[in-house]
């Protein structure tokens, strides 16, 4: 097929991006580590499940918290 | 009009203003920005011009046509017929309503709106090209938001009988036979709708399966609906070439058996696919650099490789929908007024509004398999479910996928009448981390088609009440 | 049978098979408990047999005669006529698909399932009368759902033409004139359904308002629908006595200014609240004490005075709700199967099937005010939706209710297309204390109903893309 050799530009309709391995927290809280300037990647969880709450970024922003242990 | 040297300044100049442009406009003018939007067509865009409203206007239309032509609920007798070109009249009000919406929240913004093509001329300049003459934009930071258009392949060059989305959505009136190239969610979506209005559609496909990218048994009760229209579906087919005759077009196309095949039309609608429009706005003059794809390159902030330059929306990589590009419209703007904003979402949900509709966000089984290894799905049945029933709407379901681990929800994916809005709660799910115990502990209407979502949630957990336990 | 006085024993029994009993008797089995269950009428309760599902179904023939008879849609010309006893043929097709999915599920989970009415005789055994005698059940554990009535008013005794809801869903007919003395959320659907169908209705509500547990713009928009319908809404208004006449029935009330009015009607139907079916099951005879209302007195975990017996549904404290009792009914099994298992929600939905639907979870913004001093609250109107615009339902608005200190939702409420769908996205944030933040960056697929959650979102956090800040 001719269109399939000519590869322009192509850009299919893609379905949604995948959900990445990442830190649970909600996008507030996401938000929030953006604001205080810490990386939320870095911050232990403590709520359920290990989701990183806000108190949990607060707590590591004032530096009242270790990071999280590599795995 | 200014032609010639004058070079005005901006502050910050959106280049089109589709949903991506047009939100990154009025974020920035919200922000305290002045704000200047260029668009060589209509405002809203693709999306509201060409896309995604129009499309859903006739969708619904075709919905309500088809729901009074055969009506699904025993005693209640009803007859419909209708008139084409009022259809598109009406329509052409909806694209109006939201078009001119957008004009006002332009200007309620205080937004500056120019009407004219722009390319850029310096890293921190553009020209725009207008009608009597042009006219020259420096600016301190600019938002591309140029889009797409559909895809011409080269052996279906279009003509008066070989037609792109754009001009199915404007024909005059319903054609009798209609072939569509490229069984994608735009392919079937007008081959639905066309479909219903009565047209004989054949759908020309190259993958095994029409909509690729959903879950094959999402797609069969699509598949399921489109047979009650008589729509012929051809999998692993190569459309080969096209030939205008005196009353309509002929196809051939390569079956899936490697046949050359004929079909005659009345109409060619191919929908293959949408490039991106950056290849005609002088990139190359501002440092801004492309990936391999023709898209441009971007970092989380959606900055391009020139630091003033940002680009959302179907120029940028990812998945080409409007809430994207609006998404990321608001980021680029938040960013430009110094917010530490982010492309910081964990998923982005896909709906097609096909008849039954059918609606996914973040992973499917599979992808969750890969990535988590074990997962825990739940499934659950419209049939099972007291609102679907009293709508006469069983056929359908929604599955819930999450890893197994922790029981966080990473995926959900529905078929089925509203899935375009039962979809909604599910992303908000996922971008919270509920975990299916969360979902299934939270207490849902009855009678709701929301308290599927309840249900598949227990089924995970293996405490399914409305469904026996496999 | 067995008459007389052999026991048997029974390690769970559930009184009433409602959507409290029922469920709870399939919870309760599948952890492990052997179960039986008990009702005196048919599986389902009265949700199932005369409550939400038969009024859904009425409810949604009655909205697609009506989409049909008046298209919505330029250019869509259609008719519709109905045959009602094929419309109940249909909704009691519907009411047994529902009730025999009960049966299927009890018997799935090995639910012993016994015909009959019980009533205690000792703290842990009831008597089951049944058509040809009597049972003795001694139980380890019960868990009672009685459920509820329709109240019946002293000066307006039920008869061939003075009927309740029950009465009102097995109609053979359209009455021509028809009143409802109430105007709750049930008077209120059947009598928009039968005023779709073609009946003269009026609405004859003691308070200030119909609706009067909603928000007063809400009930507004479906005051507005109801007036299409040349449905008379008298407020302030009390129903004094009813006479039966050859071929109809006066109604006698009192309106706002006092004065004595008579009404003529075909039938006058009572919907003024339901009372809970605590009277008749010996309730002191197990030791089970009753609150000032006469509900039964239960803790966090649906147990009664009597240690051995849980109580849940409408015959408990709370909202009289199918999903509240179904709720209660899990908690209630699972507390008997040895689980922590609490009454521990924030939230239930409440949802009108109204036209337009009506949907409400957690605190209005006057009951957040008062338990949190400082709100925010953002609302959006469907107007400025895309998909409802595309629909061609553009009435209707969603609102949030946040408490301003920390953001996090604490209300919302929705009128409109599909409000009952909506409400689940908004139910779930509330559990998960989702912030407005939260709601606002998660991604909303376009062009769908959904969006406006968003925006509702963005307009209480200052920042509304779709609508000029006030
Ligand atoms: C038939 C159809 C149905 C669709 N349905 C959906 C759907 O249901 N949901 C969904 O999410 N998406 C849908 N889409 C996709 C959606 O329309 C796009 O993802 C979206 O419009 C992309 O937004 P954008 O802002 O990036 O660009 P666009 O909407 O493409 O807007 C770009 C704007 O830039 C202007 N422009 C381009 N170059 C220049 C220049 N040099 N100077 C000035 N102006 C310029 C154009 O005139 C245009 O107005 C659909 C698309 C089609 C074709
Ligand atoms: C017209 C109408 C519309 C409604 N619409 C909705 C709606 O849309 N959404 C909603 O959430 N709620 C709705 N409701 C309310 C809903 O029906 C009730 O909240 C729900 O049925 C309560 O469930 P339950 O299990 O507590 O009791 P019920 O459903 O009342 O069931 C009680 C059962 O117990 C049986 N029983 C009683 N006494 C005995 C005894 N001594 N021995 C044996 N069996 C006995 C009865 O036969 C019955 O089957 C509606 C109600 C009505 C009347």
């Amino acid at each position: 097929l001719a269109s399939h050799g000519a590869k322009p530009a192509v850009m299919q309709a893609e379905r949604a991006d995948g959900v990445k391995r990442r830190a649970l927290a909600t996008p507030h809280v996401r938000a929030l580590a953006r604001k205080l300037g810490v990386d939320i990647e870095e911050i232990q969880g403590t709520g359920p499940v290990g989701r990183v709450t806000e108190e949990d970024v607060r707590r590591f922003a004032e530096g009242r918290m270790a990071p999280r242990p590599p795995e | 009009m200014v032609v010639g040297d004058i070079v005005e300044e901006v502050e910050v100049l959106v280049i089109g203003a589709g949903p991506g442009g047009y939100v990154a406009a009025i974020r920035a003018a919200q922000l305290g920005k002045s704000v200047t939007i260029v668009d060589k067509a209509e405002l809203g865009g693709v999306c509201l011009n060409r896309g995604c409203i129009p499309s859903k206007a006739l969708i619904s239309a075709a919905h309500h046509y088809e729901a009074a032509k055969e009506s699904p609920f025993p005693g209640i007798e009803t007859t419909a017929k209708f008139d084409f070109a009022k259809v598109q009249e009406w329509k052409q009000t909806v694209v109006n309503k939201m078009t001119s919406g957008v004009q006002q929240l332009l200007k309620g913004n205080k937004v500056n709106v120019i009407q004219g093509e722009a390319f850029f001329t310096k890293p921190n300049e553009v020209r725009v090209m207008q009608e009597n003459g042009s006219q020259r934009l420096q600016f301190q930071h600019c938002i591309l938001a140029t889009g797409s258009r559909p895809i011409e392949l080269k052996n279906l060059p279009l003509g008066k009988r070989v037609i792109d989305s754009t001009g199915a959505l404007a024909l005059d009136h319903v054609p009798n036979r209609l072939v569509v190239v490229g069984g994608g969610y735009i392919g079937i979506e007008l081959g639905q709708t066309f479909a219903k209005f009565g047209s004989q559609v054949t759908i020309i496909e190259g993958l095994d399966s029409i909509l690729a990218l959903f879950d094959k048994q999402m797609v069969r009760l699509v598949e399921k609906n489109l047979k009650k229209y008589n729509v012929q579906i051809e999998t692993n087919a190569l459309a080969q070439g096209v030939e205008e005759t005196a009353d309509g077009v002929k196809l051939t196309y390569k079956d899936k058996d490697g046949n050359e095949k004929t079909i005659e039309a009345d109409y060619v609608l191919v929908t293959v696919g949408r490039r991106p429009n950056t290849d005609e706005i002088g990139l190359q003059d501002a440092g801004i650099e492309l990936t391999e794809k023709g898209l441009v390159k971007v970092d989380q902030q959606c900055r391009t490789t020139n630091p003033n330059v940002f680009a959302i929306g179907d120029i940028v990589p990812g998945p080409a929908l409007a809430h994207k590009a609006s998404y990321e419209g608001k980021v680029a703007a938040e960013v430009i007024a110094g917010k530490p904003s982010i492309v910081d979402y964990r998923c982005i949900p896909s709906v097609v509004f096909s008849d039954p509709e059918m609606a996914s966000v973040g992973l499917t089984e599979e992808e969750a398999k890969k990535e988590y290894g074990q997962v825990a799905v739940g499934r659950f049945p419209y049939a099972a479910n007291g609102r679907a029933t009293a709508l006469n709407a069983t056929d359908g379901f929604i599955k819930l996928v999450a890893n197994k681990e922790n029981g966080v929800l990473v995926g959900a994916q529905v078929v089925g009448v509203e899935a375009s809005n039962i979809i909604a709660e599910l992303g908000l799910a996922i971008e919270m981390s509920a975990t299916l115990e969360d979902i299934a502990l939270t207490i849902h209407a009855h009678p709701t088609l929301g308290e599927m979502v309840m249900e598949a949630a227990e089924v995970g957990l293996g405490e399914p009440i409305h469904i026996i336990k496999g």
